[in-house]
């Protein structure tokens, strides 16, 4: 049977990209961030050693267009190209996925009265291909198979915290029902506290992102009551998108979690936070 | 120039966080071609078109004239407060005009870029 | 306060459009089923005189492709153009749609916990275009508004017939709450018994469709309790789209209702029901 | 000359249902292509394209070399039951080569046109 064994909370920050591809890890100002995921990405190399991931992210305006805006997608390919978000694509295999997988979930999430859109084209954006080479292993080729749930955070109205956080449950539920063996960590990208637009362009919170990295692992209920106008008051218009978090935290939430790294950096405009929590 | 499209008026939520316009239904009706021509610069082709004759680009697509002249300034804060952008899709358009994020954002914030990055705690991680 | 103050089941046969089209109401083989909405389009026209349909049907491969199949979508323009199934456009004014009313669904809707994919562009084909002339009258223009939901009957894994219902019944809170002075009429479309692939090409069931009409008023429960399986075996692959009577019903469900015309007609390879129920 | 691919050894789901082959994600990752293909003939300039060189229409989207050779034989039952073909997809096939639905219902059952009319309630209502 397939188990979901650890979460991660990760912001999926666009310039993670060049400044990873530019290899600036000891770089004085993103040496701190660098350093965060070193020991999360050895521990799940060695130690948690995941056959899937689950990426939960949002698309940027870079291959769904606003024709059309699902609230929850899936994709179910067995290949996932990068999208083109406007100066061409990064030096990174294509994702690898599982569309068995992807299927199982999908008609399992949709049977329990989650209204899921299914992909079978589908192109990945920043929101996951920052944090994932950060995570996992690419050379030759990635570690792990990726299933891709894509969250609306862009158009209002966006799926409630706690809609989120329930279809993490489903998502658990989905997996724990899968026959074959597979071991599946479930990642939660987004956020933390920034803003992109409008004079307010730049606000950030280390308060409210701390409090966030606390409850996250040990009380998600108190932020399932968040609505999204707190979260954005205090956090940013754009840091809405941490609700994405409580879909790897729902999906976790059938056993204890036990949390085991933790990292925060916010040197320019968004706050830059780092996760792990094992699955007891 | 966009005052008289200020305020209440002009038919845009105000969901009354200071200095913010949430991209809700009434942005993303405003702005459908704009956000759509910004997408469409996703594309490397249709980057090249764009850049070689913006007018011509523009004329594609349904944009308002106030949505035109706001491109032709480079007004990143009235294409999200006013005309209905999204930072997303916008954010692309500022790619291809050679404007980065950073430089969008100091503009919405009435500041010059070095003036932004005076504000930010360790500015080399850009 | 808008109300929802009618309901109707409707077949959505695409031979509808070229008999409509070809005035074909007094041809023996036709004048049962158009007999058949007479009464209804006068009851609605003289009686009901709802400002606003609610129109739920599937999309058949003429508008939305494979590539993204939402379970539920809604259309929030104020103009639908027909699409083209591969035969051109039908003779009939562009559908008027209430753009305010469909945002404020799809926000009511979306906060409590219904997955939808927001549509800015849409096109309809015959699952609205079949029945909306024979229901109302469009000369020089529509007599209604139209607010299109879509749901995916057609690649599996599909919602179950309960959730559509309790779509319905999210339908109909999100009207309770929409501040205009509307008379809003839900319909929904699809079936009866049908299929159209494979060796059993053809099968038609009046015994499930009798059923399914005498119990959409009386005992919608026991339909949501009825999985796709059931109703495929029984009626036809293709008849599983009676899912979305349900969604009507639910969003009828806040009251009791009255059976005010029942008509049916199996001529060739589609069981055509059509039933109208007021709220009371 | 798909007997190869009959039954559960071509992956497709069996759901129990005689002479059903239900339309789930099996068919529809097998079938992607040629309903991609069928759906472009919404579109009418697709559709002179098509009628004019079915074989360079064709060539443009990944078909399988079986898919193609049903299209040419216009077998409509093989391309519901082996080739992942959505019925409402293919309908749009039919339609571009000049064969409605009840003359390719007819083919699927194994009739001739006239043999599956006379099975119905009243054949004018067609
Ligand atoms: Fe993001
Ligand atoms: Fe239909």
């Amino acid at each position: 049977m397939a188990k979901i064994v650890a979460g991660i909370g990760s912001s999926h920050v666009p310039s993670f990209g060049p400044a990873y591809d530019g290899r600036k890890f000891e770089d004085p100002d993103w040496k701190p961030l660098f350093d965060g995921y070193v020991p999360v990405r050895e521990w799940l190399r060695d130690t948690v050693r995941p056959d899937v991931a689950i990426v939960v992210y949002n698309d940027h305006g870079s291959d769904f267009s606003l024709d059309r805006v699902p609230t929850f997608a899936i994709g179910v390919r067995d290949i996932y190209e990068q999208a083109d978000e406007g100066f061409g694509t990064r030096p990174l295999p294509p994702v690898k996925g599982d569309a068995d997988l992807s299927w199982h979930i999908a008609k399992a999430v949709i049977y329990d009265e989650f209204d899921l859109t299914v992909c079978q084209e589908m192109k990945v954006d920043h929101g996951m291909m920052a944090p994932l080479p950060l995570l996992f292993s690419h050379d030759p080729d990635w570690a792990v198979r990726v299933v891709p749930i894509v969250v609306n955070v862009i158009q209002h109205p966006l799926p409630t915290a706690r809609r989120c956080f329930r279809l993490g449950q489903a998502i658990g539920r989905a997996v724990a029902s899968y026959p074959e063996d597979l071991k599946v960590v479930v990642v939660g990208t987004g956020g933390m506290s920034h803003q992109l637009h409008g004079e307010r362009f730049g606000h950030l919170s280390e308060a409210f992102d701390r409090r966030w990295l606390d409850l996250i692992a040990r009380d998600p209920e108190e932020l399932c009551r968040m609505t999204h106008e707190e979260i954005m008051a205090a956090a940013g218009a754009e840091s809405v998108e941490l609700i994405m978090w409580l879909v790897m935290r729902g999906a976790l939430a059938g056993g204890a979690v036990e949390r085991k790294h933790l990292n925060y950096y916010a040197p320019m405009t968004t706050g830059m936070g780092l996760i792990s929590l094992a699955a007891a | 120039m966009d005052e008289k499209k200020d305020g209440p008026q002009d038919g845009l939520s105000d969901w009354g966080i200071p200095g913010t316009y949430i991209f809700d239904h009434t942005r993303s009706r405003v702005g459908f071609e704009l956000n759509k021509l910004a997408y469409s610069l996703t594309d490397p082709q249709n980057r090249e078109a764009f850049k070689k004759d913006e007018e011509a680009y523009m004329a594609r697509y349904g944009l308002t004239e106030a949505q035109k002249d706001a491109i032709r300034r480079r007004d990143w804060l009235a294409l999200t407060k006013h005309h209905g952008g999204n930072i997303y899709y916008i954010y692309k358009l500022g790619a291809a005009t050679g404007s980065g994020l950073y430089h969008m954002g100091a503009q919405m914030r009435g500041e010059t870029y070095e003036q932004f990055l005076e504000t930010r705690g360790a500015k080399g991680a850009r």
